[in-house]
């Protein structure tokens, strides 16, 4: 009797393959499916990857290019006016978006929307009590947002907005439908604590603008999202070109847009919009090994990771036939931060000598066998348009007891002492070393005792860095370092320990207590790397701030506030160069090396407009552009 | 024929230490019906020749030699099977610690019916009434046949291991210390009880105790058991009237006097031997007040004296002057 | 005995109110706070995380908020998950507890069916190669790596075999449109376990006044076989059968993996509470009363035995919870040992704190449970 | 003068000794014919030796910059790592190009020092509250009862994981928090029910009656009562130690820079774990490490069982 039933599913089975299904494996449970706790408190990669293609905003930037375009608005917003002391700009909105319940997108939405997030609740702004990206939507100097007609919004902020504020802040607020969501805020404001009611909904059957939406939800074991038939964006065509240029056009709609120069040059990608796949399923597995093998075993077209395949992930994919491996450049790096609160952190040369001796192409090509990419500048290279290829960079090409020698002069310059100064024996042979005996006999002895400039003997120095367990590659480089350290006789101590044992040091409730810590940071929008300021501005050197090496540079912070102020790229560029040249030169950070995304997918089920992205298929996903091909 | 004919019985424990001589060329017949004693300081083979009838030997007990012959048959040398049917239908005992003897977690007539049931093919009703007939025969109310063991007084629990030992009918019952556990009180009357049951039922009885005054009125012939051998076998009367085996005489004047004290083992010095390396020839010689060269070399043969009366001891005690 | 339930009950509240507080204690020791995992996002800014710490109840003196989670436990109420704001602690325990609970119950009834009559079989035969190499092979599997095993299962079966999947408990494709969901099948399975298990022992009770054993036995066996018959019946007419199947075939390897690992324990345990018993005087007395030998090892010596036995398996199946954590990560079976690991390693306190609250209940209640069991197994005990 | 002859006066040390020795021998002979102790016994034998190669091929055979479990690297081999057995790494290597055998060995030191100082500390600690509780009874009984039964409510590995954020947790610390956990649980328990069972004894009376102080009859007659019982624990508890040591490092949660576990992590993070059969290497050998050790250590406490408790003993 079971068995027979079991056969019926299977034939049901059949009928749901006829309509097209994708199997994308994730890592992690969904934790909410309400959209103001996946943006605020829940604002975590998978629900993203599965929810992410919900909802819409007025703009973006639109990978491969990271393009900024509309998507919601028609056309670029006006430039800011300013009317009795405050700025004002208004964005259009294009006519004939639908909600999937049939009723049109319109100002009020949008306006609502932000209405939401600037209402005080408890003496805050909503936007700060639901946290997460909620507070970068709705910047403090937003003050309103007011709808002018039925398809003109009207932003009013207290003072000019820089992009920061702008571009790539309220622009790129996702858009909520009123009609669902008013009555469910107005309930939330009688309670007492309103940002946690609007959190607890269940959206129920919400209306959703975007590509594909959630269907099925099994906890633990996977979720379900179908495509949205009535999705505004559907038969647009996206053309970029070589020469920036841009071209939208969206016959359903009947809108036609050009940016940016529009049709010049050679075409670069012609993205036309989905969504293609009736629905994609989301199997839930808890180790990469699983899905792994049900990669192999073709149970799913690919799984989604923010880390990427391992090595061994990847030797043993590579081999299985039907299955693609792609590599793409990470948008963020793992880095070596100093204390500059603290002593002898606070020598630049101190920090100088200590980049020159990290051999980051060593560890990288012979170590690790290429599986880290070294990094020098605070901008991936990875990103061109910010990247500056040309930074300073200490000990570059020299060999390991060049690099000894080199950092030993900076040391010595800078007025540090040794009682036993190290030098090079034999190098470039089998056994060189700074410790033994010369040809001629001399005994060379074991450098010791390290001093400061005022002659004190340096204290200990402690290296807080993850452990084995929670990422070898940074533990060993960590390891290397202390050892290269220690070859000086810089009493530094590797202390391999936990992750959240390392945040709780760095970020101590009274401020940062650590001497030297190895962490890494995924940066946010490529388009736009505001986290120049955040983490080196000296207004973020205060007890949870982000500034955690202290670095307090009036130069720098200049260059930092004009950037987010900056009005267009254009202006922001040279400042982000200038911003990178300084931090090469003062090393606050030692950028080390980051791992490149690989990702891998059955190009006989998968098939993406383009793989060259940068951080991945994963970091763009989900996309309504995936075909599958059963 | 006699009911049980046990002949040059030999039994050894082995054990990492070497060969434990439990019991050494013993023999002894008994008749149906008949009521016979097995005394002996502890540790002399008594109880081993008991667990030997019943074949409940510990897997290091080895069988040296001689033969049990139970109805004709040899029962240490048929199998298992055949001898698990003998057990408590043929031979049936009743044990030292009569407060262990029973399982905890069953009800004491469902223990006694399950033995039952074993070796009659009649069903749970009727096993029951029999049950009843033998504990009014031991003098239990029957009603407590559906109590568990713990819900009993020591006397009680006797009374019932008693009981059981009689379900089947056995031709034999052996009896070992089956009072020692109880006060003296109680003792007495246990004992006429089980003596008043045999004559009733008619079956043969071994009692075996280290206190000689415990089994002297219940049984008709008496064994004297030393370090494994019997040193002396007679009816009751004669083993006090002349003792033939000085062993036995030191025994006798342990025996209470009208006084009612109890004397420590008259004359003789020492402590049993130990029987891992039992002393060459007569294993008494040590501590015989009588011991001689001959004593030491050879062990005396286990002889007739007098009708009867059987002895292995080079200077037997004749008669008395 | 209700008297004496009654003390232990009060004894056990007395002993969990303690246990709470310790509990509270530990991870008022953690350092940090959950908000701290926001700190990788600098667009968050500090305003934003301090009111998250409000919400989540982080500030506030210590002794108010012993005295509010101490209140919140006693009225049910484990608190907010950090990791699924603002979903209720208990409310993902309920979501989670039903497939760890089938799991552990299945492998540890197996693992007991196994290691009973193993250990009364090894035991009877002291000494002989078979106790040894089963004594052996039990310490074997009862001390190995419990990663190792599950490798080399997934190796075996679900690499070379491929007979199952490699986790997970559930084939997605067969549940796109399911008349039930996963809980309640979990839920019905768990029934149906305890149903057959109250079936088995209620069949003891009813068939104890049969005469003869063996009548008895047989007695026995066809109410249990009519049970399974029964169950398998229902769940093959519900129209769920193919999903419990499902359901059941993803299990089978985890399954395997905690009856392997754990009869050993029982094995063990059963072969030295019976060497001990077989030197109870009342073995020599049944065999002298020519109990055949299977008679006396399994009605005289085993049943004796069992007691010990009984207790350290009930209580053991209090702590599924840290006995999920690695099988339940080597077979990606999202449970509680999972739930609690990630709690931990996220610092989702109230959820971490919820699974060993729970497990403190849990483990207090099989404590009452045992002696309860007591009662009706050993006639010496009465309360 | 006969008497003078026959009885040869001895020191009494001779005579201690002799007794001794000769329960010594007895409890051997005891041990070795329960067969699974001397099983257990020569396994751990062999770790020892591995154990005690390691330095001895580090300070000869091997060069430090490739065959150091941490920071050795072979050059050799770049871009082929993790590379199978060969003659060079008997064991292949690891992800990222270090010898899985000289890995293997110089674990095997630390889970050693782990397993018997946690062990240590727990009997020590269990023998003295056990003691104490029997010979005094009353309160202090009563509290440490209630404790042991709230330690045991705790699932370890469980509390482990929450404490290791709490204490940074490397080698020695672990050993101290699980010598200390499991010291005040359930072996107490066991250990006090012995203790009851030696303090009826006549001879404690004696000594009470000789004047004897609490501490001294606990420390000249109680303690050494137990002691075998508490060695047998340590043998199982060395067990637990090690395996929950092995579990926790899998699962990246120890800061101990390398470990059977954390070797069997490395594989996995490195995720060539799932591959099972093809890099057998990475995850076989230390897998089969810590269950040997755990299995040897179990064997041997059970092999003593034997020896201290006659009930399991042959007849």
């Amino acid at each position: 009797m079971a068995v027979r039933k079991f056969f019926l599913v299977f034939a049901a089975l059949g009928f749901v393959a006829a309509a097209q299904v994708l199997n994308i494996g994730i890592f992690e449970d969904l934790t909410t499916t309400n959209i103001w706790a996946r943006i605020g408190p829940d604002a975590t990669v998978w629900n993203t990857y599965v929810l992410g293609g919900s909802h819409g905003a007025l703009y973006g930037s639109v990978a491969p290019t990271w393009t900024w375009l509309p998507s919601l608005a028609d056309g670029f917003p006006s430039e800011f006016v300013e009317e009795n002391g405050k700025w004002v700009a208004t964005v259009k909105i294009r006519k004939g978006i639908t909600w999937t319940d049939g009723t049109p997108l319109t100002a009020d939405d949008v306006v609502f929307t932000f209405n939401v997030l600037l209402t005080e609740v408890g003496g805050q702004r909503m936007a700060i009590a639901l946290g997460g990206n909620w507070p970068s939507y709705c910047p403090d100097t937003l003050l309103a947002v007011e709808k002018v007609d039925d398809y003109t919004v009207k932003f009013v902020y207290a003072e000019e907005p820089g992009l920061g504020e702008w571009t790539f802040g309220a622009l790129g607020c996702p858009i909520v439908q009123k009609a669902y969501w008013e009555p469910k805020f107005q309930a939330a404001l009688q309670t007492d604590d309103p940002a946690a009611s609007l959190l607890a909904v269940v959206p129920e059957g919400e209306p959703i603008l975007g590509g594909y939406r959630l269907v099925r939800w099994e906890p633990g074991a996977f979720a379900q999202v179908d495509k949205n038939p009535t999705y505004y964006a559907t038969g647009e065509s996206l053309t970029l070109y070589e020469g920036g240029g841009a071209v939208i056009d969206n016959p359903r709609l009947g809108y036609h847009f050009e940016a940016y120069g529009g049709a010049t040059g050679p075409v670069l990608h012609k993205l036309v919009e989905g969504p293609y796949v009736d629905s994609i399923i989301y199997p839930i597995y808890l180790n990469q090994d699983a899905a792994v093998l049900a990669l192999q075993k073709g149970e799913i077209a690919m799984f989604l990771n923010p880390l990427g395949l391992a090595k061994g992930f990847e030797d043993r994919l590579k081999a299985t036939p039907g299955v693609t491996i792609i590599s793409n450049p990470p948008w963020g790096f793992r880095y070596l931060a100093f204390n500059m609160r603290r002593e002898p952190m606070s020598y630049k040369a101190f920090r100088v000598a200590v980049a020159t001796l990290i051999d980051r192409e060593y560890v990288a090509e012979s170590v690790f066998q290429g599986i880290i990419t070294p990094m020098y500048s605070a901008v991936p290279e990875s990103n061109p348009f910010w990247h500056n290829p040309d930074v300073k960079i200490y000990g570059k090409g020299l060999t390991h007891a060049q690099r000894v020698e080199e950092a030993v002069r900076i040391l010595k310059g800078a007025g540090f002492s040794w009682d036993a100064e190290p030098k090079v024996i034999n190098p470039g042979t089998r056994n060189e070393a700074v410790v033994g005996v010369l040809p001629d006999g001399t005994q060379v002895p074991a450098p010791k005792g390290f001093k400061l400039p005022d002659g004190r003997y340096c204290p200990e120095i402690e290296l807080l860095a993850p452990s084995a367990g929670y990422d070898p590659l940074r533990a060993t480089f960590a390891i290397y370092i202390e050892q290269w350290m220690k070859e000086l006789a810089i009493p530094v101590k590797a202390n391999l320990t936990g992750f959240n044992v390392i945040v709780n040091k760095v970020w101590a409730p009274d401020g940062f207590d650590f001497d030297m810590y190895i962490l890494g940071w995924s940066l946010g929008n490529p388009a736009f790397p505001d986290y120049l300021y955040y983490f080196w501005h000296s207004s973020q050197d205060v007890p949870d701030g982000f500034n955690t090496p202290g670095y307090r540079n009036p130069e720098y912070d200049a260059l930092a506030e004009a950037f987010l102020k900056a009005k267009s790229v254009e202006e922001a560029r040279p400042l982000v160069f200038k911003m990178q040249e300084m931090l090469a030169e003062d090393v606050p950070y030692v950028i080390l090396f980051d791992t490149p995304i690989k990702e891998a997918y059955r190009a006989d089920e998968i098939e993406f407009p383009y793989t060259e992205v940068l951080g991945g298929i994963q970091f763009v996903w989900p996309l309504t552009t995936v075909k599958a091909l059963k | 024929m006699p009911l049980l004919d046990v002949k040059n019985l030999t039994m050894h424990y082995t054990t990492k230490m070497g060969d434990v001589h439990a019991v050494d060329d013993v023999s002894f017949a008994i008749e149906p019906g008949e009521a016979i004693g097995l005394v002996g300081e502890s540790g002399c083979g008594k109880t081993s020749i008991a667990l030997t009838l019943l074949r409940l030997l510990p897997d290091n007990a080895k069988f040296l030699g001689g033969s049990v012959l139970f109805e004709g048959v040899d029962i240490v040398r048929i199998p298992e099977e055949e001898m698990r049917k003998i057990r408590w239908r043929g031979i049936s005992m009743i044990f030292q610690a009569a407060m262990n003897s029973l399982n905890p977690v069953y009800r004491v007539g469902d223990q006694i019916i399950e033995a039952i049931q074993t070796h009659f093919p009649i069903d749970y009703q009727a096993a029951r009434r029999r049950v009843a007939e033998l504990f009014d025969l031991v003098g239990l109310a029957p009603e407590l046949m559906d109590r568990y063991p713990h819900e009993y007084s020591g006397g009680m629990k006797q009374r019932a291991v008693i009981a059981m030992a009689l379900a089947c009918a056995p031709k034999l019952v052996i009896a070992d210390e089956p009072t020692t556990a109880l006060d003296v009180i109680v003792q007495d009357r246990i004992l006429r009880r089980i003596d008043e049951v045999r004559k009733e039922l008619n079956m043969a009885m071994l009692y075996i105790s280290h206190d000689i005054a415990v089994i002297a009125e219940v049984s008709q012939r008496i064994g004297v058991m030393y370090a494994g051998n019997l040193v002396e076998f007679a009816d009751t009367v004669r083993i006090f009237k002349n003792p033939a085996h000085p062993y036995t005489i030191a025994l006798m004047s342990a025996f209470p006097s009208i006084k009612g004290e109890k004397r420590k083992l008259q004359g003789l010095s020492g402590e049993p031997p130990d029987l891992l390396r039992p002393p060459s020839g007569c294993r008494f010689h040590p501590r015989c007040p009588y011991a001689t060269a001959v004593c030491t070399e050879s062990p005396p043969e286990y002889r007739e004296i007098q009708p009867q009366h059987y002895v292995a001891c080079w200077h037997p005690h004749l008669g008395r002057s | 005995m209700l008297r004496y339930i009654g003390w232990r009950i009060a004894q056990i509240f007395v002993t969990f109110f303690l246990f709470l507080t310790m509990v509270f204690l530990i991870f008022q020791a953690m350092p940090g706070d959950y908000t701290k995992q926001f700190i990788m996002n600098p667009k968050i800014p500090p305003e934003a995380r301090q009111a998250l710490a409000e919400r989540l109840g982080l500030t506030g003196s210590v002794w108010d908020q012993y005295l509010h989670y101490v209140r919140n436990v006693f009225t049910g109420n484990l608190g907010v998950s950090f990791q699924h704001y603002p979903r209720e602690v208990w409310d993902v325990i309920k979501e989670r507890l039903p497939r760890t609970a089938v799991l552990f119950l299945v492998a540890d009834l197996l693992a007991f069916a196994l290691g009973y009559p193993l250990g009364k079989y090894i035991a009877w035969r002291r000494g002989r190669i078979s106790d040894y190499v089963v004594t052996v092979t039990g310490v074997l599997f009862y001390t190995i790596f419990t990663p190792l095993l599950a490798i080399i299962l997934l190796f075996v079966f679900s690499n070379v075999l491929g007979w199952f999947r490699s986790g997970g408990f559930l084939t997605p494709s067969l549940w796109l449109r399911p008349p039930v969901s996963p809980q309640t099948v979990f839920l019905l399975l768990t029934a149906t376990i305890c149903g057959l298990l109250g079936l088995w022992a209620g069949s003891h009770f009813l068939t104890r006044r049969i005469g003869h054993p063996r009548p008895r036995a047989w007695a026995r066996r066809g109410l249990v076989a009519l049970g399974l018959g029964l169950a398998g019946i229902a769940w093959g007419y519900s129209g769920i059968g193919s999903y419990a199947w499902d359901i059941v075939w993803h299990m089978f390897l985890p399954v395997l993996a905690v009856t392997l690992i754990s009869f050993g324990g029982t094995m063990l345990l059963m072969r030295d509470s019976m060497l001990e018993v077989i030197r109870e005087d009342y073995i020599t007395t049944a065999k002298a009363k020519g109990l055949p030998e299977k008679v006396i090892r399994d009605k005289h010596a085993a049943r004796t035995a069992l007691l010990p036995t009984i207790t350290n398996f009930t209580i053991g199946l209090g702590f599924i919870v840290s006995g999920g954590i690695v099988t339940e990560t080597m077979f990606s079976w999202k449970g509680m040992g999972l739930t609690y690991l990630e709690a931990v390693l996220q610092q989702d306190f109230p959820l971490a704190m919820g699974c060993l609250t729970f497990t403190g209940i849990l483990v207090l209640l099989l404590h009452l449970v045992v002696d309860v069991l007591y009662a009706f197994l050993d006639p010496r005990i009465s309360y | 003068m006969l008497i003078s002859e026959r009885v040869k006066i001895e020191p009494l040390w001779k005579i201690r000794l002799r007794l001794a020795l000769r329960s010594l021998r007895r409890n051997w002979a005891l041990f070795w014919e329960s067969r699974i102790g001397p099983l257990g016994l020569g396994i751990i034998l062999f770790f020892v030796l591995l154990m005690i190669a390691h330095p001895i091929l580090m300070a000869t055979v091997w060069d430090s910059r490739v065959y150091d479990p941490i920071v050795g690297f072979d050059r050799a081999l770049v871009g082929r790592h993790p590379a199978p057995p060969s003659w060079a790494h008997p064991l292949g290597t690891d992800p990222i190009g270090r010898d899985v055998l000289s890995q293997l060995m110089w674990s095997t030191r630390s889970e050693f020092a782990l397993g018997v100082t946690s062990a240590l500390i727990t009997v020590v600690i269990g023998t003295l509250i056990g003691a104490i509780c029997a010979y005094f009874g009353g309160v202090i009984d009563t509290i440490f009862m209630r404790l042991a039964d709230l330690v045991m409510l705790f699932p370890f590995i469980a509390l482990l994981m929450v404490l290791r954020s709490v204490i940074h947790l490397d080698l020695w610390r672990l050993a101290l928090v699980m010598g200390i956990l499991s010291g005040f649980g359930g072996i107490t328990i066991t250990l006090k029910a012995q203790a009851l069972t030696v303090k009826v004894k006549p001879y404690i009376e004696a000594a009470k009656v000789a004047g004897g102080g609490a501490f001294h009859i606990i420390r000249h007659h109680i303690i050494p009562n137990i002691m075998p019982l508490s060695f047998l624990y340590m043998m199982f508890n060395v067990t637990g130690a090690v395996f929950t040591e092995a579990v926790l490092s899998y699962f990246g949660l120890l800061d101990i820079r390398m470990s059977w576990g954390i070797m069997i992590h490395t594989a996995e993070s490195a995720g060539y774990l799932g591959a099972f059969g093809q890099y057998w290497w990475l995850w076989a050998p230390p897998g089969a490490a810590i269950t040997l050790l755990c299995f040897a250590f179990y064997l041997v406490g059970r092999g003593l069982d034997t020896v201290v408790n006659p009930r399991l003993r042959k007849r």
